[in-house]
């Protein structure tokens, strides 16, 4: 441990001296986490349909093992000591430091991988979620046409994603970053017959990339201004302050770059679009994308930088963009959710909503309140998507105007899917209770601590006020999806019926943690979740409430209890409320969530439709007409002017090349004379060539 | 004697020979005019090896391997203007105008 | 075995060699022809991986193996024949490639067959690249140079694309191959013409700076490049010349009119052979000779270069998209994908040069499997367009798979061979060479990453017309074979070369790093 | 030596005596009109280069000659005349017209007026000089030991001209089979 890494252990602790541990030989394989799945995904590619389980046993194994090391990282390092590991393996080297005349003329491209809190959070959440997912998706893909080859990319999906957070460097993160990219593309467009199942994956895929850029820009500002990839080294840098290092010079460019690529993955306002797509995927890869994986990368990347947006003089001013985002997102996307008829689609912008608080916490500086909501998230969206999986599978119908009822006939389901809604309504003691409320606590402390630059106070309160209509707003949504859903008449053709086991174990183990996570951070009383995270190399400066803010608690549950009121006024009760229901169609505002605010439709008919038309082809007329016109015009001309000098040619110069051949002709005949095909005529000539040869060696 | 006599005698008949090989129509003809050259290079090489008295006799070993070669040739030669002839019913060197298609 | 030359000179002439034995063969026996030119290719293979095994990594920035023997003593132009870090992973992929050329060719022969004449036509493409790669005398390389482009000419001339085309605005309708053959030999011939007068410029200058010897020696023209000895005007006139004759080969806009014809009328194996190691003389000509010989002048013209090639990415990106033939989409990508390489180019910093480098290797075994399987296709379906494809995923999973994998890796996927060289090169761009224009470069920079997202969109449509859907009526019903053990034989090492160099990108940056950081620092001062 | 040196040997009388006939002969053997005369004059014409050899001290060579050349050569000719059915009358022209002789002429002429010019040129009146006879001995002691590489090179053309001469001269059994199967029924290709 050299002098910088102690100094800033020092900080991190925040005056008290924390016994980090290294993790001991645990810790040294960490590297197989990321490492198994993505080789099994190929070999499930290429042996998974000769196995017994046609690639499932394989992916599902391989899960497993995921999910068991990372149990026990976790369990290591939420009641033993905090571990901080990092391997790293050598790959190429590119540049000389000697030339040195600038930065970054040393590139080191190393494989590596980070065992710390944060790291060590995203391995349980994907390991044990996967593994619950991958379970259920056994029973919900049965039958499926390219059921070994879907197994195959959503291993690859997980791994990519393992690979993601267990990057020490940015480049690393970049590769997880575009593997989980594709393999979503592969999952979304599962079926792929489908023209707009391909569409959809193919707007993923691009709407990610578009956000690329930014990650591209601002891994390149980071690491050319560090002179290294390494978060460790960029941390080095950002403990010694801001000052006039290259990296504070840039820091508010590459911020809010490196933020624009988080966007993407994490389906932020406005490159939202492509999540609520992506439900044309199977639902076990909507609830894996929601949940553990995809969608956090974006937060992920947010914390796995937190110093850097929290540090003074570096890219803290980027925060109060971050804070906008983020509350637009929030309630936004969940008024849309409001007026969807699709459960799927429902609970893709109530994700959406759920990433924006995540968002609003990161921005308002609260770096244990976004991971702890991203942590519960994933166990409650997760169970929530499962459900409606469960539901679909039930009812062959995603829309919920061919549901209703339901509770008679598939119990297990209901009562797991109302767990997870009160969990996502935040009702108290609920996970969703715990990680809401204290991003709100952290925003409102955000609102009275933050200096302008920042974000300042008024933004800060502005925010708040968001946030907790956005909690209104999601009780509302999931009471109307689970009224529509569970109650009334069964309004659907098909035979509904309680899904088979080895997708409802998942759901009960699912609701289970959804219960109990939250009680891992309960303000005031048990802060394992905070030090669990907190065990990092330069300290988040983070502040964690010392106890529950009640009057905030209050008033959140309030909003939630008020949502539910609203939800059940509107939804329970049948006959008389339809008039209710048609005053919610309010003229103006419905189309506008109806046509979500039109985002698609102007990237559709503004950016995609031109370029691929007009702009395209305008290219290519330009290519064709113009550019090629040169070229030609060029041929044609020489070839014109050819035939001039030809007809010149013929008149003129022709006299002399037309005697030469005349000549050539002549001689021909004549020697054509000597051609007799006599042995010994050609004899006579040889001797006489010899003697005449001879001779005038002899005279000469 | 001279070495220059000698010489002479064998370029006159080597240009004999010449002459042979040049004017006669029939094959074996043609051919009996080659022995008259080598039998003029014989005479050569051996006024040679007298004229410059060599130890080992080259010349008339060479000679002796000339008569030897001569005589392979000979037969060779004469049994290709038997297929020749086989093929053609007469040796005339005329009519091998195969030279000129 | 490799000493004074002898390795080095027999992988550049061995394919010769084989096209001598080729000819000699009788027509009808083609089995024989094309045992005996795989048999060649094969051993020149397996000579340049144990030349790549022999090569002292620790000296890369070394010419080894090489030999310097009199040539044309008139003119003093000499052989002199040498590998160093840049012109090893090129070698090796030239003989790779054509070794797969021929694999592939095996049992897939273009219009009017005649395998001889075709196998004796990539055997001296082989010798003529190849040749070019270890060059160190300019007329030496003037001449591998040239080598190259009869047999393409002759590739495209004969075994094109039989349809008939309109020329626009002059509406006058040819044959496709005849076009497409014409518009490529002429264009390049009229780049290196531009070219040969820049290498005698410098030959006859070079003299005044070399105790009176003028000399085409590239190391001894590099020495006096680096003293900075040319200057002024003719300086400036001497790399336009040579500018002139590598741009159009790389190509670099406005200059690539001839490469999406050429790609598209080429058949198969011509259209990999052109993409996957003809391209890449121009650019390594501009690493090898260009910069090191002119380096001030390098700087002047840099944000030019870089600017182009920026324009490049995206006015290749954007016309791809408006492509309905599957092929020629292909051959509009290559200028967006040579588009990163000259970006790299550009800055003159070491990073840029290993990004352009591994750009060009990732290139051509990307671009070349692309080609191989549009090639495929189009023999199977027998037509290009996009429109009536679909489907295919279903129809043959196999090669829809490998499509899907390849067109990943074009597009840039990390952990596939595409990723290094664009990420690498947009890296470059941030912190141009000293002098340069940063604000200009970081333009670029982000531009070029731009170009990404289109260059995604293009290759993501393209499979979603091609590879996704239900079949149309057309080919519903239809028995497709899938990929053949040819086909297999030729593609699977190339899949394994995009994940090898994907993952452990040291297979190329371990040859080429010290060479570029000696080459940059030679030239450019540190 | 001169000119009236040589009119005083001796040696050059025989020389003479031998030479003139032979030349006689040698002329004969290119232009005469009957070709058993032709191989006569042959004989005469190798029997002088004999004679000559012995003046020359040359024993063996000279006996070489007489045994094989005019033994066995000159009978090989004869037979092959007899063979090709040669036309033994005067009345058939042996020789090409005078159109082909007159240049064949000229070029053998110029070819022997060349050649003796140039020994003239190169030896003048150097004499070859007395010394003892060859003996066979020395002779067969020379082949064995210096010259036995060519000698065996020789033997081995000679063993390659006989199987050559014999596969050329053989009439093929298959082809005259074939003759014989062609000339009875119609052999469809």
């Amino acid at each position: 441990m050299n002098a910088w890494f102690a100094d800033l252990m020092v900080l991190a602790a925040e005056g008290k001296e924390i016994e980090l541990s290294d993790g001991g030989v645990l810790a040294d394989f960490v590297w197989l986490i990321p490492v198994v799945p993505m080789v099994m995904a190929f070999v499930i590619v290429f042996f998974g349909k000769r196995s017994p389980l046609k690639g499932w046993g394989m992916a599902a194994g391989t899960m497993g093992f995921v999910a068991l090391y990372g149990t026990v990282l976790f369990l290591m390092n939420t009641f033993g000591d905090p571990i901080y590991h990092e391997g790293t393996v050598h790959l190429a080297d590119i540049g000389s430091q000697t030339l040195g005349a600038h930065i970054g003329d040393l590139m080191a491209i190393e494989w590596g991988w980070m065992v710390d809190g944060l790291s060590i959070m995203m391995y349980f959440v994907v390991g044990v979620v996967g593994l619950l997912v991958f379970i259920y998706a056994k029973g919900y893909m049965h039958g499926d046409i390219r059921y070994t080859w879907f197994f195959a990319s959503f291993t690859l999906f997980a791994g990519g994603m393992l690979v993601l957070v267990s990057a020490p460097n940015l480049i690393q993160l970049i590769v997880g970053w575009e593997l989980v990219g594709v393999a979503s593309y592969l999952l979304i467009g599962h079926y792929w017959e489908e023209h707009e199942n391909s569409s959809a994956a193919i707007k993923a895929f691009l709407t990610n990339k578009v956000a690329d850029v930014g990650l591209f820009i601002g891994a390149i500002m980071v690491g050319t201004s560090v002179g290294s990839f390494r978060f460790s080294e960029i941390m080095a840098v950002i403990g010694e302050g801001g000052g006039d290092s290259a990296l504070s010079r840039f820091a508010f460019w590459a911020g809010i770059a490196l933020f624009i690529g988080a966007m993407g993955k994490s389906a932020q306002f406005p490159l939202h679009v492509w999540l609520p797509d992506a439900m044309a995927g199977p639902t076990p890869v909507s609830a894996l994308m929601h949940a553990a994986t995809m969608v956090t990368a974006g937060v992920y990347l947010i914390g796995r930088m937190f110093p850097f947006y929290n540090y003074d003089g570096f890219a803290d001013e980027t925060r109060w963009v971050i804070i906008i985002i983020g509350a637009l997102t929030l309630l936004l996307t969940g008024l849309i959710a409001l007026v969807q008829d699709d459960i799927k689609k429902v609970l893709a912008y109530s994700t959406l909503s759920q990433l924006g608080y995540m968002v609003v916490a990161m921005g308002a500086g609260a770096y244990t309140a976004g991971l702890f909501h991203l942590f519960t998230h994933a166990f409650f969206k997760a169970l929530l998507f499962l459900g409606a999986g469960s539901v679909i599978h039930a009812v062959h119908s995603n829309n919920m105007s061919d549901m209703g009822g339901l509770r008679k006939y598939m119990p297990q389901t209901y009562w797991t899917f109302l767990i997870g809604s009160a969990a996502l309504a935040g009702i108290f003691p609920l996970a969703g209770f715990w990680s809401k409320d204290e991003i709100l606590a952290s925003v409102s402390y955000a609102g009275s601590n933050y200096t302008t630059a920042q974000g300042g106070a008024a933004l800060g309160n502005f925010v708040l006020v968001i946030a907790i209509l956005g909690a209104f707003v999601t009780a509302f949504y999931m009471t109307r999806a689970v009224s529509l859903t569970f109650f009334g008449e069964y309004k659907g053709k098909a035979h509904p019926h309680e899904s088979p086991k080895v997708m409802t174990y998942p759901l009960i183990g699912l609701a289970a943690g959804s219960v109990v996570m939250g009680f891992l951070n309960m303000p005031g009383i048990t802060s394992f979740f905070t030090d669990s995270v907190g065990a990092r190399i330069l300290a988040p400066l983070d502040h964690h409430p010392e106890s529950i803010d009640v009057v905030l608690a209050l008033i959140g549950t309030a909003a939630a209890v008020g949502g539910i009121a609203v939800g059940y006024r509107l939804w329970f009760a049948d006959k008389e409320t339809q008039k209710l229901r048609d005053t919610f169609h309010i003229p103006v505002l419905y189309p506008l969530l109806e046509r979500k605010y039109y985002i698609d439709d102007f990237y559709m008919d503004g950016i995609v439709r031109p370029v691929r038309g007009p702009v395209a082809n305008a290219m290519n007329w330009f290519n064709g007409h113009v550019l090629d016109f040169v070229v030609n015009g060029a041929g044609f001309l020489a070839r014109g002017v050819g035939k001039y000098v030809y007809a010149f040619d013929q008149r003129g110069l022709d006299g002399a090349i037309n005697a030469s051949a005349g000549a050539t002709g002549a001689s021909g005949g004549f020697l054509r004379v000597f051609q007799t095909g006599r042995v010994q005529q050609y004899a006579v000539m040889i001797f006489a060539g010899t003697v005449l040869l001879v001779a005038g060696f002899i005279i000469f | 004697m001279t070495i220059v006599q000698f010489l002479v005698l064998g370029a006159a008949m080597f240009s004999f020979g010449v002459y042979g090989v040049l004017t006669r129509r029939n094959a074996v003809l043609v051919l009996l005019s080659v022995e008259l050259m080598l039998a003029a290079v014989n005479i050569n090489l051996v006024a040679f090896d007298r004229f410059l008295a060599d130890q080992l006799a080259g010349g008339q070993v060479f000679a002796l391997f000339v008569i030897a070669v001569a005589a392979a040739e000979v037969g060779i030669g004469l049994a290709i203007v038997l297929l020749i002839f086989r093929n053609r019913r007469n040796a005339n060197v005329d009519d091998l105008d195969l030279m000129k298609l | 075995m490799f000493d004074n030359g002898w390795g080095l000179s027999l992988i550049v002439f061995l394919p010769l060699v084989g096209a001598g034995v080729v000819m000699a063969i009788p027509k009808a026996n083609e089995e024989l022809q094309k045992m005996t030119a795989l048999a060649f290719a094969g051993v020149t293979f397996v000579l340049s991986v144990l030349l790549a095994f022999a090569f002292d990594y620790g000296a890369a920035d070394t010419y080894q193996f090489g030999a310097d023997l009199n040539w044309i003593t008139a003119i003093n132009s000499r052989y002199i024949i040498g590998v160093d870090g840049i012109s090893l992973p090129l070698v090796v992929l030239s003989t790779f490639i054509t070794v797969l050329a021929i694999v592939y060719s095996w049992e897939h022969w273009p219009e009017p067959h005649n395998p001889k004449a075709f196998l004796v036509l990539i055997l001296v493409l082989a010798t003529g690249m190849t040749g070019t790669f270890v060059a160190l005398d300019l007329i030496l390389f003037f001449v591998f140079f040239e080598v190259v482009l009869l047999p393409m000419y002759f590739m495209i001339g004969i075994w094109g694309d039989r349809n008939e085309i309109t020329i626009p605005v002059f509406k006058r309708t040819t044959e496709m191959r005849l076009y497409a053959a014409i518009k490529f030999f002429l264009f390049t011939l009229f780049g290196s013409a531009f070219m040969l007068l820049g290498f005698l410029a410098l030959y006859f200058t070079s003299g005044d700076f070399n105790g009176g010897v003028n000399t085409f020696s590239i190391e001894v023209l590099s020495e006096i490049g680096r003293a900075g000895l040319w200057g002024g005007t003719f300086s400036f006139w001497v790399f336009a010349a040579m500018f002139l004759g590598f741009a159009v080969k790389v190509p670099m806009f406005p200059l690539h009119t001839w490469l999406p014809d050429a790609h598209t009328a080429a058949p198969t194996v011509g259209s990999v052979l052109l993409a996957a190691i003809l391209l890449k003389l121009g650019t390594y000509a501009f690493v090898r000779i260009s910069l090191p010989i002119l380096p001030d002048e390098a700087r002047n013209w840099a944000w030019f270069i870089g600017v182009l090639a920026v324009i490049g990415i995206i006015y290749a990106s954007l016309a791809c998209l408006a492509q309905t033939d599957m092929k020629r989409l292909i051959a509009f990508s290559s200028v967006g994908h040579m588009g990163f390489v000259m970006l790299g180019i550009a800055t003159l910093t070491d990073i840029g040069i290993n990004a352009a480098i591994i750009g060009m290797v990732a290139h051509g075994v990307i671009t070349g499997l692309l080609f191989f399987l549009a090639g495929s296709m189009s023999h199977r379906y027998h037509t290009r367009e996009m429109a009536r494809l679909g489907g295919n995923q279903k129809l043959m999973p196999v090669m829809g798979g490998i499509l899907g994998f390849t067109a990943m890796a074009s597009l840039g996927l990390p952990g596939l061979a595409g990723f290094w060289g664009e990420f690498m090169s947009l890296l470059a761009a941030f912190n141009p060479l000293e002098g340069l224009s940063q604000g200009l470069f970081r333009t670029l920079m982000v531009i070029g990453a731009v170009g990404t997202v289109l260059a995604a969109g293009y290759l993501l449509w393209m499979l979603q017309k091609v590879n996704f859907g239900e079949p149309s009526e057309e080919w519903a019903g239809h028995e497709f074979h899938d990929v053949d053990q040819w086909e297999m034989a030729a593609w699977a090492p190339l899949v394994v070369a995009i994940l090898a160099i994907g993952v452990f990108p040291r297979i190329v940056f371990g040859a080429t790093n010290d060479a570029v950081v000696q080459l940059v620092a030679k030239a450019f001062g540190g | 030596m001169t000119f009236t040196d040589w009119v005083a040997q001796a040696e050059n009388y025989v020389f003479l005596a031998i030479a003139i006939p032979m030349l006689f002969s040698a002329w004969r053997v290119v232009a005469s009109q009957n070709v058993v005369h032709s191989v006569l004059y042959l004989v005469g014409a190798l029997a002088g280069s004999a004679a000559l050899f012995l003046l020359l001290g040359s024993e063996f060579v000279a006996w070489t000659v007489v045994l094989v050349y005019i033994g066995a050569v000159v009978v090989l000719f004869l037979f092959g005349i007899m063979i090709t059915r040669a036309p033994l009358g005067q009345d058939v022209e042996l020789s090409q017209p005078l159109r082909q002789r007159l240049p064949a002429a000229v070029v053998s002429g110029s070819l022997f007026l060349l050649m003796t010019g140039a020994m003239f040129d190169a030896f003048g009146g150097d004499v070859i000089p007395e010394t003892e006879a060859t003996r066979t001995f020395d002779v067969g002691i020379s082949i064995f030991e210096r010259w036995v590489i060519p000698f065996e090179v020789v033997s081995v053309i000679l063993l390659a001209a006989l199987v050559g001469g014999i596969v050329l001269a053989r009439r093929d059994p298959d082809e005259m089979t074939e003759e014989v199967v062609s000339e009875s029924e119609e052999v469809p290709q």
